[in-house]
């Protein structure tokens, strides 16, 4: 049969993120994919070595526009590192918290995107209605919307204001109260079950190889989280569960998110009620004079698509020397969906590809 | 068989140096030829995820430092002692290269055609070094530290005029 | 918002049909575009002034530019304007496109998005909120309907110099020119 | 007189067409907590389609685009709309079933000149979809021409307006529930919207209809609209004496089928096909035997 190349994106509806994949077609079906990333390159690193250490936050969370704060917190987590930085017990309750919440709000967004990859409209509409009540809380806590920038080295920028707590739980209920409806309209959705069974397959020997991490390895049955194997913040005051599944098919991954969020939901409550008195931050040094001794350093955290890492240089100046971002998507957008798009029908491209949580800034950098 | 990894480590290389710091991280650094057995070896020893190969350019040392940072997955068949192993390597800044680390990581492709793109850091077996991210050609590479991104901009995009309105219709 | 005014609907059709659907070009272009998704969902619901995303540039007449303009997308965003059917009408969304924002120093996105295609409105901000996104197209509204919103028509009328700026940063464009050297406007 | 007939009757169907348009866009956004756009939106976005400038790609392009429009006119002709039917006399059903393929092919011959790949495989799907159902479809009015003895769609109308509508009698009973299971896909709504499938293949033939070949193509896509309901109203449900009786009871039809729209994600086309010739066709063919058994 004649093959056909059939470029997907960047400008394409079922497209989430400035993207593209050249697809070999024969027919139907897919014999060869070529992701295509690069832009959105910024050449972010790059820039971030000429900016001083604490103005390289706004930076930061440029990087990944849907959950920016994992973002932040990594680049926290480096900088407290190299500076041997202590954050109080209170502040590392209030970052878990706004990480969990900040997943959740990023989980419904990836719920948007996959609903409207399906042309289901009706679910993804509620989808992102609901993820902007969290961002209303958000816009309460930090004063913005989308970019918080509210971690900071030492802590967090400020304590809840009064009755934020109360507006969490309720907004979290309002929120739970629709999980039956999610659940009717959706998850056991006969249609959806048929798109997104057996579709996108990533064996556990291929996300081991591939570098994957995240929803793509708790999709196939591996109960790998860095909130639960190295943990930070304060995931292992309060207990909680990884959730996985088996298939590591795209339906996999989607009730690994369901129910991670659910998870999330629980988590919340559970660190609102242990969450101690006290200081949110230990103050940095002046930042406009901050200088970091010389060193280097790897940390991750769990990003809502997976492993989040970074490895930061110091040399003892005013500036980061190199940062290198881990992102979750890079491997997941480059190498895992290069291998699971080959085989599958031209009608699930966009299905694996959201199913894999791929978020283009995030690759580009 | 010594007990820690770092003593196993230098037991099997001669030419490589470790370090751990404090907190459950082994530093090793070796010669751009053992990279790829101390790799095998990690492996082996159960370090299975390759989880950034990354790039510093040490300019006034005239050194590029390409780094692996490896770690294990949980359930793995072999108990492990760090968290995570930083491997480091310098290649000669002014022809840096490197064999392909994919026949042990398939992940390292993307990193690797990264690297190869902003750093000009040729990796020898790489099945394709064609660019990743870039639509213009550049002299230097762009994070090396001698590329001076203001200076570039200068250049390039404030050389574009702004658009002068013609006069209106006759 | 004169929608309900039969006596303008008679007086200028075409203008008011122009003004109140205009459907955006779904292009995300740069980070701005998180903001979308809620405009054109249950929250904001952007549909009610008619403005609706389509998959095509065939369909449109809107093209929201969202956010920082790498040199790579650039590209594509040229190829994309020029699809589209005149009259069209070009909004550029967030600080970034309008003077590179805080990429001001970033070797791989361009400046000013208004040298290499014409813009007829901006939204200032980083990043913008969806409001401001009404607010812009009710400007746009003002705007089409005092005829201001001629971007399509300087386009044509500067495309000499426009093809020019475009080929100085993208090399060689594989494309033919969009209009004839001296083609009437 | 009767010339004039000729001309209301397809602007009356062109009028319900948009309405039910603006109204499906509204139910949508109703059931999605939205508000929705104002009902004469279509008609808004149709006149701004066609003051755009247009690009046609060649001769057959024009020609498909308007032979897709001029098919979907001629078969409203042979559509009673209440009391309105200009053409009562000629071949009825069989010639609606012939002529509802027209549009198909019109708009396979715009997309394929237009050479898009999304096009092409949007049509590939119209053709696979328009098997799937016209099977079924075939066999419901096969059972509906059995049982009332005849092939004019008037004089099935005037049989069920004598008794009871078909689909209260028992065999046809089967054909009308047949009918209904595949009518989102004669109306090409979700789970069957597998043609224009926005996300996936960016509108199908309609990727590159700019301008007022797009015009064209929506006025075409609320004539299809208004003939698939308006065919159930009237082989199903007895038709009506009058075009307002008429036009609520297809409201009612329409608005269970944007309850299904609403309530599903968008099958793969083989799927689609899978489930159109299973239970639809097994329903209908089943109810075929029995009008032939039992049913005269």
């Amino acid at each position: 049969m004649r093959e056909l190349e059939l470029y997907f994106g960047p400008q394409h509806l079922g497209m989430v993120g400035n993207f593209s994949i050249t697809l070999t077609v024969e027919g139907d079906r897919i014999v060869k994919a070529v992701a295509n990333p690069g832009y959105l390159h910024r050449g972010f690193e790059k820039l971030m070595e000429l900016r001083s250490w604490i103005k390289n936050f706004p930076m930061v969370c440029r990087m990944n526009v849907v959950e920016p704060d994992s973002m932040e917190m990594i680049y926290s987590m480096g900088v407290e590192k190299l500076a041997g930085i202590e954050v109080p017990e209170r502040g590392q309750f209030i970052r878990s918290i706004y990480l969990e919440l900040a997943r959740v709000g990023s989980h419904l967004f990836g719920l948007w995107a996959y609903a409207n990859m399906l042309g289901f409209d009706t679910v993804s509409q509620w989808a992102m209605y609901h993820r902007d009540l969290i961002l209303d809380l958000f816009e309460e806590l930090t004063g913005g919307r989308v970019y918080h920038i509210y971690i900071w080295p030492g802590g967090v920028r400020r304590d809840f204001p009064d009755g934020f707590v109360d507006r969490i739980v309720s907004t979290l209920h309002s929120i739970g109260g629709c999980v039956p409806d999610y659940d009717n309209a959706f998850f056991h959705n006969p249609v959806f079950r048929d798109r997104a069974k057996g579709i996108g397959v990533v064996g556990r020997e291929d996300a081991l190889a591939m570098g994957g991490s995240g929803q793509v390895l708790r999709g196939t049955g591996l109960p790998f989280d860095v909130r639960k194997d190295d943990p930070y913040a304060a995931y292992d005051r309060v207990p909680w569960e990884v959730h996985t599944r088996e298939d590591g098919d795209a339906y996999s991954r989607i009730w690994v998110v369901r129910n991670e969020m659910i998870e999330s939901v629980h988590m919340i409550f559970k660190l609102l009620d242990a969450m101690p008195e006290g200081e949110v931050y230990n103050r940095i040094p002046n930042p406009f004079k901050w200088r970091i001794p010389e060193g280097d350093a790897y940390v991750r955290c769990e990003s809502s698509r997976g492993e989040l890492g970074l490895y930061i240089v110091s040399d003892g100046g005013d500036a980061p020397y190199r940062a290198h971002f881990r992102t979750p998507s890079y491997p997941h957008g480059l190498a895992v969906l290069e291998k699971a798009l080959v085989g599958a029908n031209i009608a699930d491209v966009g299905n694996i590809m959201i199913s894999l949580y791929v978020v283009a800034p995030e690759i580009d950098r | 068989m010594s007990a820690t990894l770092a003593g196993r480590l230098e037991a099997v290389f001669k030419d490589i140096r470790t370090g751990a710091d404090g907190d459950a991280r082994l530093t090793v650094a070796a010669t751009p030829e053992s990279v790829l057995p101390v790799l095998v070896f990690l492996k082996d020893s159960g370090y299975g995820y390759l989880q950034l190969v990354s790039c510093v350019d040490w300019i006034e040392r005239g050194e590029m430092e390409v780094v692996y940072v490896l770690s294990a997955y949980p359930g793995g068949p072999v108990e492990t002692e760090f968290e995570s192993i930083v491997l480091k390597t310098r290649v000669p800044r002014d022809t840096p290269s490197l064999d392909t680390a994919i026949d042990v990581f398939p992940v390292a492709e993307p990193y690797e055609r990264e690297i190869h793109e902003l750093f000009g850091v040729h990796f020898e077996g790489h099945p394709r070094l064609v660019p990743l991210f870039l639509e213009r050609e550049y002299e230097i590479p762009p994070f090396r530290k001698d590329f001076d991104t203001r200076e570039y901009v200068e250049d390039v995009f404030g050389a574009v005029p702004p658009v002068v309105e013609e006069s209106q219709e006759p | 918002m004169d929608r309900n005014q039969l006596v303008k609907w008679l007086e200028a059709p075409a203008k008011m049909s122009h003004k109140y659907s205009l459907h955006a070009v779904y292009f995300c272009t740069g980070c701005g575009i998180i903001e979308v998704p809620p405009v054109i969902t249950a929250r904001w619901d952007a549909e009610r002034f008619g403005v609706l995303p389509t998959a095509t540039p065939r369909h449109a007449n809107l093209f929201l530019i969202t956010g920082y303009v790498s040199v790579k997308t650039l590209r594509a965003i040229i190829r994309t304007y020029e699809q589209m059917p005149e009259p069209k009408y070009s909004v550029g969304f967030g600080s970034c496109p309008i003077n590179g924002g805080m990429y001001w120093d970033s070797y791989n996105t361009i400046k000013h998005l208004d040298r290499y295609l014409p813009i007829d409105g901006w939204i200032a901000g980083c990043m913008p909120r969806p409001e401001a996104i009404f607010v812009a197209v009710t400007h746009l509204w003002t705007l089409i309907e005092k005829d201001m919103a001629d971007g399509y028509k300087r386009y044509r009328r500067d495309y000499a110099q426009y093809r020019a700026n475009q080929e100085r940063v993208l090399g060689e464009l594989e494309w033919p020119p969009l209009f004839a050297a001296g083609e009437d406007v | 007189m009767k010339i004039l007939w000729f001309v209301i009757s397809p602007l009356a169907a062109l009028v319900v067409g948009i309405i039910f348009l603006g109204l499906s866009r509204r139910f949508m956004a109703r059931i999605q907590w939205r508000y929705g756009p104002p009902l004469y939106q279509p008609l808004i976005d149709i006149m701004r389609y066609f003051t755009q400038k247009s690009v046609s790609h060649g001769a057959i392009f024009d020609l498909g685009v308007v032979l897709s429009l001029a098919g979907s006119l001629v078969v409203v002709l042979f559509l009673p709309f209440g009391g309105i039917c200009p053409l009562r006399g000629s071949g009825g059903l069989l010639v609606i079933l012939y002529m509802m393929l027209l549009a198909p092919l019109g708009m396979a011959l715009a997309g394929g000149e237009a050479a898009n790949p999304n096009s092409s495989i949007g049509i590939s799907r119209k053709f696979a979809l328009a098997l799937g159902y016209e099977v079924p479809l075939l066999l419901i009015v096969l059972a509906v021409m059995t049982r009332y003895d005849s092939i004019s769609i008037c004089e099935i109308v005037a049989a069920q307006r004598a008794g009871l509508p078909g689909i209260a009698t028992f065999p046809l009973v089967l054909s009308g529930f047949a009918y209904l299971l595949i009518m989102p896909a004669v109306l090409g709504l979700r789970p069957f919207e597998v043609v224009q499938a926005p996300q996936e293949i960016s509108s199908g033939p309609l990727a590159e209809l700019g301008g007022r070949y797009l015009a064209l193509a929506q006025i075409q896509h609320a004539l299809a609209m208004f003939i698939g309901i308006s065919l159930f109203v009237n082989l199903m449900w007895g038709g009506a004496s009058n075009p307002f009786v008429f036009f609520l009871k297809m409201l009612v039809v329409l608005a269970f089928g944007l309850t299904v729209n609403a309530a599903f994600p968008r099958l793969r086309i083989e799927q689609a096909l899978r489930y159109l010739w299973r239970w639809p066709t097994l329903i209908a063919f089943v109810g075929l035997v029995l009008v032939v058994v039992i049913g005269r």
